[in-house]
């Protein structure tokens, strides 16, 4: 039967499955294919907090949601065109978000009568009518990867396990992707166990023909590559790329990199990632807890490395009471926050935007620290890197937001030329021989301290936690001085607003509403605006990335519009700050799911606010 | 002094180490004893003096570093092992020393403590224990006797106390070692042995404090007790005490006791256990008579073990991936992974 | 030569000395005199980090400020009108301070060229023309007590030790005060001491017949009892009061009380303190660090105690991890928070309010919780209760903010009427037998959810800090249910403006400035603001005693004035959250100097905005 | 049931303790074993189901107290013995039982278990060791053996594992056991015992973590080897083990070896070092073989003693009190001091 080829401009997929069906896998190599292409895309993992809960549960369901283009994209999109649903629990767990009249690709063979149980469906939806409005394609993917590996010899666990592959084969015809780079990241990944690549490499082959020989398919897409920006592309994980922004800015100041840190869920990648560079003499430190971690990297700091310490939320918490010590004795450090669903332990693998208040109020005394936040996967190289630059140049801690959402997902990204990226000069003492170093004296224009590391020779001098006198830094406790200290830590961080850069606005440039977004929601603002803009809506928006400071001319920004909006996966943290620094009342759109927004939720919300 | 050249040159003395700074501890404080003598063993032992890094928690005794004129962090309370690896793994060169608290590095700091050991950094511990907190002005520490009566236990402390020596044992160190703030040429000599040592050395010094918990170690430390109730461990000597050298440590089975030797006969020296800084069992034995009355105070090495240094492992990776993989290429490494281009 | 008895009405008096002069002992022991004459009065210790610095350095002074009048009073004073200076380094760092004409008694043996170069005088002060403008009385106290001694065979040390009680009795007879409490005080304190009891009352005695006798005094002085409100009175210092306030608490609601704590300087008060009370089955827990000791709480909480733990900023800093599990499990928890001067170590024995955005946001996720703030040594009482009444009452974990100043400090005290104090009815589960237990279901009125203690038989259940189902309290990751919970949290906590005073504004009701305070700056402003009142400024004053929630009518309020100021120890942590509430513009006085404002820096202030 | 009566009455069993929440660990996972383990001595204890309580901090086994139907609190990171603690303090009557990893409580945790440990507050604690952090994935933990290669150490860790039973007696554990998760009569014993001990008793139970470090622990568990590598032991009775029953364990000064018996004569059963749960030396010698490939592992009671609780001493204070100053008056604790009236 002839197939049709169609052309289209956007697809978003979901991978879902059990725990252990290796749904993240699947979609990984999907976008690496998909990257490789050329179309712009943006992914989001979902995964439950438990490793591996009871085989075909509701609790046990992982996703993988994949949003690739022709066009620019911002989010990982809202509501799947495509489900693939390895089990009954799958199909239940994700049906609910899937287009109308979308594509559900099921594994047949797991829709045993337990598996239905497991999933609390009373009939099997694959019989009842319950799919009517859908496109369902029933494969029994079990069985046909163990004809597929018939005469391997090898046990049928490993030949089940294969059934991810075949989802992706039949995935990669549908949309025309190349089976190359996958078929060679298995001959990598399982260098050592040839049978498994073969077994592996057979099940994609047979998912592919599958779709171009099945009857059941009738139609293939093709999503030709996006017109990005010009340049060198890869893709890139938020938490790959803060850890490339680390190591970057390590070269670039020609600092060795320290990194301290306490494995917690959804940052740990960071430091899985900076310790597999031992080459580049990253030295990072798996410490006994977070306050070990970041405690080791002020130590490093003093040292003279450039010190870095990532988290989460709980994590953070517990550094905070050396958050200020290193904003009492002026070291460079980079913090980074990886936040996820709180209070407490919460929704240790969901994604939140709650931490803001934490990163700017969350010390005791007065602590003031520069905050800047990621506003996609690719951005976090860049956040980090910058966080890097504020950190040496003004000698001060800086917190690095960004979010499960951000670190789990992944998204193109243009590799940069080193020699594009800008060069760091550490604040290093200048004086020459004979002038006497004072710790505590400062450059006029940042108000940075001067940095000397042990090791060199005449320059011996001692720093801590009590209040510094003003230029010796020996410990004093006069009043005036205290109040003198308090407010020129208060004032550099303030002219770090130097070095940020102005806003820019996306679509129109005053009117009727203005979004404000900071962070991650950044995505679903933007793809959000796209569409309003077509509808013809005075909207623009306006992304923050440095929360602490704000942009200078920020005040002058807000004027330029009717209404503001700012939708926060929190309870309206940056609305509280605006509504703070310039008495102006924004609109709120807060939802705490542990999930991004949806590119219709801040739509309706504009749509309601413009009516 | 020339700026920018190493001081090795020069023959440093006392008073290169002793900062601008007002000492502010209180008179008599056994602190004073601890201070003068690290600043005499520091000139002595060979290292520039810009090499030298004394990072401390909070305590009376943590106010250490400020009359050191030597790099010092003056950290939070209980961090100090930690900003301390910090330090000696971003630059192995320095020579990194500890000074705290009983509380600091026993209460709060315990988990620190106890993974610095583990580690092996090689940095050197001065744990100055005075069984108190002396700067919060007198509540019991982790090493006050079960019983004590304090501002916060005015009926009594009521949990057994940390044994410093036997927690570290626990925590697997490398090098154990006592000494007594009265005591200043022992302690020259044991400060000069923890330097010596490859690995985190332990060194716990009991230290009077005269405001809050005055007389806490008069038995090892007036001048007519101190002899019957000091025991100075020598490696490879048999463990003799007492004014008049007639006493020694007897093992019975497990159980360490007190025997007298020479005159009476009974027992000769050939009966007394025999110090092996290297024997772990030795050592343990001998940390357990901490807070025995019937036994006395074992000073010196009590332990010492070879191990692999964490600092050095960790630049041994280092070397090794520049073997393996090349000296780190920036533009290399962000283009790992499938890459494609757009025009 | 006869004498003058002159009648005053108000008088501050500040003892400094060397850090082993007993400076502090002094000052309470006038203090205890001064308040059972009946007078209003108010006191501000401040003394050094150090134990001990050495002895007759300026680092090591150590001082004692009482303010006492026939009127009621709100500070310990601006400017002391007698300064008694043990030695040339207490003279040096006080002097600046005293008032013009004032009157300053110095023990003059200790004005040895010794301690004079260590004062860095040049030349002694005593005799060169610098101390012209004051009444200087010059006593040489220590050969005076050595007089008084000379027959009892005690150590020169011993009888110097006793000169601080001479300064006392000369101060008795200034101002007429009586002697027999601080002699029955002496006899208790050194019951075992027979000599130390007799040396100390005669040197007391000693200065006060000195005053009588001497030529050199020519005045004293009567300060008339205060027409304070009927009742029983006593002198409290602010850490006592925390500590009765919890016991209160504890004795209403009929819990035990427990109290996890680690000793920092300056809570360990409240620690000390309450060990005191094993007779009320009070169990204080000297934990191994500040975690320890907010957990070790929360387990108490769990079981069913009235669960409190102290600390200092920094100590608030390790615990705000384990505040964010007590808010996910909704349990009933006092943290009381002892400001002092930051960030990190920063000023540990200054004062302080800069903990209010900690107090507020300095957790990981929405975790809200009501704060508390303690206006003066005497309300720590009320504020340490009702912030147990509120725990207990909406299932939270409830902040008390007081700080070094009202913690230390000490005032007159009437002491409640246990009978008067309110029952507390804690939350716990109230259905019958059968009836099923939900341990997340939900008081309507208070949102609470019931308490059950384990030893309950049929009740078991889990808590934790996972997100937790609507009413079952099972862990839940689902979206909708996370937004709920997390608004549901927030509104918990909202509700407790119910039980939150309206609003009271002293001064005038509406006009030109409104003074808004919290926490320990409410003295200051009061006595600037009766001052004011007297010179005819159209100014009120309204106190806040709860940060959060804010209470409902203040927005009404704040409309009824031209200006706002709002004085605050920090750089302006309410302002802010009044400019984000209320989208007002208040004017800030913001000196962070470690110390109590200055009646005459409010009045300043208020004089310069209403011109 | 019905409510408001204890359970004393019914014969509690198995599926009392059983909560209706879904077990969630990864199928094959070592922690079921200790649960159904757990489940089947809670009942015999003679204890009131309602007086059970089941704490933990965070990882995959601390999920625990979800799937008992006792009461339990899921605390964070670490914590776990400072919340027991209080629950203790509180409510003593409480049987209180802290279930945490090797993460948990050797790395975050750390203070508060050498701390809890020397109090001896009167809880149990489970400690189940894989040796791997498994909820975030397989992070080494402060259990893995030095070079072991995990996702943040790919070249090999660096640290020097710490020995759980030589942590606990440096911390002066009055209670040292270890089972395994694949002897479940033996950990149901082992579990009994430790409920028996007045004071924290402290068990260590291997547990195979099948996804992140699966294979860890096959010299203990695999049928074939399991005999010649563990070592179980017995108060009173010699240490002998081996497929055959003809190894034992020898003492050569301080030195433990393995030796043959039996048969070949050399050594005899005489030979043996024979257990004794109350020698704090036994005990040292016997935790120093853990991470040994040439001694067995040993399971059992390592060390018991007597010593006194914390909350009873604490109970004792406020009885004391009681006796001393009377019982506590609210009105005259308020009163207290110099008082005087305003009309
Ligand atoms: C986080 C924190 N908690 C508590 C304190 C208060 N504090 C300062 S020093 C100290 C204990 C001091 O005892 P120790 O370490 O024995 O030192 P010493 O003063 O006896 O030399 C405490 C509890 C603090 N500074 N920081
Ligand atoms: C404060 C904090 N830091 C880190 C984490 C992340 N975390 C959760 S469990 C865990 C370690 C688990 O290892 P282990 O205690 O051995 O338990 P297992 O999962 O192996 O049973 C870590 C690091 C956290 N939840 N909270
Ligand atoms: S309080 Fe004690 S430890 Fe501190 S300085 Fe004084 S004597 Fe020394
Ligand atoms: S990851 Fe390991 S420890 Fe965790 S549940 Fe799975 S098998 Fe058990
Ligand atoms: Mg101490
Ligand atoms: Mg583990």
């Amino acid at each position: 039967m002839p197939k049709t080829l169609k052309h289209i401009d956007d697809v978003t997929i979901r991978f879902a499955g059990d725990s252990g069906d290796g749904m993240q896998l699947t979609g990984d190599r999907f976008t690496s294919a998909t990257a490789i292409i050329g179309n712009d895309l943006s992914t989001l993992p979902d995964y439950p907090a438990e490793i591996r809960a009871p085989a075909g549960s509701l609790a046990g369901v992982s996703a993988f949601q994949l949003h690739f283009s022709s066009q620019e994209i911002f989010s990982p999109g809202d509501n799947p065109d495509v489900l693939v649903a390895m089990n009954p629990a799958a199909l239940k767990v994700h049906l609910k978000e899937l287009t109308r009249g979308g594509i559900i690709i099921v594994n047949t063979a797991s829709f045993t009568a337990k598996n239905l149980k497991l999933a609390q469906y009373e009939t099997n939806p694959l019989d009842d009518k319950s799919l009517r409005d859908y496109v369902v394609y029933p494969v029994d993917m079990s069985r046909l990867v163990a004809h597929a590996c018939e005469d391997m010899g090898i046990t049928t666990k490993t030949v089940e396990r294969t059934k991810n592959m075949f989802a992706l084969g039949v995935l990669y015809w549908m949309y025309n992707r190349p089976m190359d780079t996958t078929i060679k990241w298995l001959k990598q990944k399982f260098a050592k166990k040839p049978e498994i690549v073969e077994a592996n490499t057979r099940a994609l082959q047979a998912g592919f023909n599958y779709g171009s020989t099945n009857r059941i398919f009738t139609t293939n897409y093709k999503v030709d590559a996006a017109k990005l920006n010009p340049g060198t592309y890869r893709n890139i994980s938020g938490n790959q790329a803060t850890a490339l922004g680390l190591v970057a800015a390590s070269v670039r100041a020609n600092l060795p990199l320290f990194y301290g840190s306490y494995p917690i869920t959804p940052a740990s990648d960071i430091l899985h990632h900076l310790a597999g560079f031992r080459n580049f003499k990253v030295k990072t430190f798996q410490a006994e807890d977070e306050i070990a971690g970041i405690t080791s990297a002020i130590g490093a700091a003093f040292a003279g490395s450039l010190a870095a310490t990532g988290t989460s939320g709980p994590g953070v918490a517990l550094k905070t009471e050396a958050m200020g010590l290193a904003v009492m004795t002026e070291l460079p450090l980079v913090i980074v926050n990886v936040q996820r669903g709180g209070p407490a332990t919460g929704l240790p693998t969901k994604t939140e935007q709650a931490d803001l208040f934490q990163a700017l109020y969350g010390r005791n005394g007065e602590a003031p620290i520069p905050v800047i936040s990621a506003r996609s996967p690719g951005d976090c190289f860049a956040a980090a890197f910058e966080a890097a630059q504020v950190a040496l140049k003004y000698m001060t801690p800086v917190m690095v937001l960004t979010d499960g959402y951000v670190g789990n997902g992944s998204e193109p990204w243009i590799i940069p030329n080193v020699a594009d990226l800008p060069e760091i000069k550490p604040n290093f003492f200048q004086g020459d021989e004979d002038e006497a170093f004072l710790p505590y004296k400062r450059n006029p224009d940042t108000l940075a301290r001067d940095w000397v590391a042990p090791g060199t020779p005449g320059r011996e001098h001692r720093i801590g936690g009590l209040e510094k006198e003003d230029g010796s830094g020996n410990v004093n406790y006069d009043p005036e001085n205290h109040h003198k200290m308090v407010t020129l830590r208060d004032e550099k961080i303030k002219r770090v607003v130097e070095d940020i850069r102005p806003c820019r606005i996306i679509g129109e440039q005053e009117g009727d509403l203005l979004i404000l977004t900071w962070g991650s929601t950044r995505g679903a603002a933007r793809a959000a605006l796209q569409k309003l803009l077509k509808e013809g809506k005075s909207v623009g928006h306006m992304h923050l990335r440095w929360l602490n400071p704000l942009p200078q001319d920020l005040g002058g920004i807000l004027d330029k519009f009717e209404k503001i909006l700012i939708p926060e996966i929190n309870l309206g943290q940056l609305a509280q700050i605006i509504r703070a620094r310039y008495l102006k009342e924004p609109h709120q759109l807060n939802l705490v799911r542990g999930r991004p927004f949806l590119t219709r939720e801040i739509m309706d919300k504009v749509n309601e606010l413009t009516g | 002094m020339a700026k920018n050249e190493t001081t090795m040159e020069k023959q440093l003395t006392r008073m290169d180490f002793a900062s601008d700074q007002v000492v502010k501890w209180c008179p008599g404080c056994g602190d004073y004893s601890i201070l003068a003598q690290v600043q005499k063993v520091f000139p002595t032992l060979g290292i520039p003096k810009e090499n030298y890094v004394v990072i401390s928690g909070i305590g009376c005794s943590s106010r250490f570093p400020y009359y050191m004129d030597t790099y010092g962090f003056h950290g939070i309370h209980g961090r100090a092992a930690a900003i301390a690896t910090g330090v000696k793994l971003a630059n192995p060169e320095l020579s990194v020393w500890i000074v705290t608290g009983d509380g600091d590095s026993m209460s709060i700091g315990g988990n620190h403590f106890i993974h610095l050991l583990r580690r092996n950094v090689d940095v050197n511990i001065l744990l100055f224990n005075n069984r108190i907190y002396g700067l919060t002005k007198g509540q019991y520490s982790p090493t006050s006797p079960l019983g004590k009566v304090t501002k916060s236990t005015p009926m009594g402390s009521l949990d057994h106390p940390f044994n410093p020596p036997a927690l570290a044992l626990g925590a697997d160190a490398s090098f154990v070692a006592r000494t007594i703030d009265k005591e200043p040429k022992h302690m020259q000599e044991i400060i000069k042995r923890s330097h010596k040592h490859h690995g985190t050395s332990f060194l716990e010094i009991y230290q009077n404090c005269l405001i809050f918990n005055d007389g806490e170690f008069d038995r090892y430390t007036d001048k007519d007790k101190k002899a019957d109730n000091v025991l100075t461990l020598e490696h490879g000597k048999p463990m003799i005490f007492g004014k008049n050298k007639d006493k020694g440590i007897h093992l019975a089975g497990n159980n360490p006791r007190v025997v007298s030797i020479g005159a009476e006969g009974q027992w000769s020296v050939d009966d007394l256990l025999v110090h092996d800084e290297h024997d772990w069992i030795i050592a343990s034995i001998l940390s357990h008579f901490t807070y025995r009355e019937d036994l006395p105070t074992p000073i010196g090495v009590l332990y010492a073990k070879a191990q692999s240094v964490y600092e050095e492992l960790l630049d041994d990776q280092c070397h090794q991936a520049v073997k393996l993989y090349g000296k780190g290429d920036l533009q290399k490494l962000m283009s790992e992974g499938d890459t494609w281009v757009v025009k």
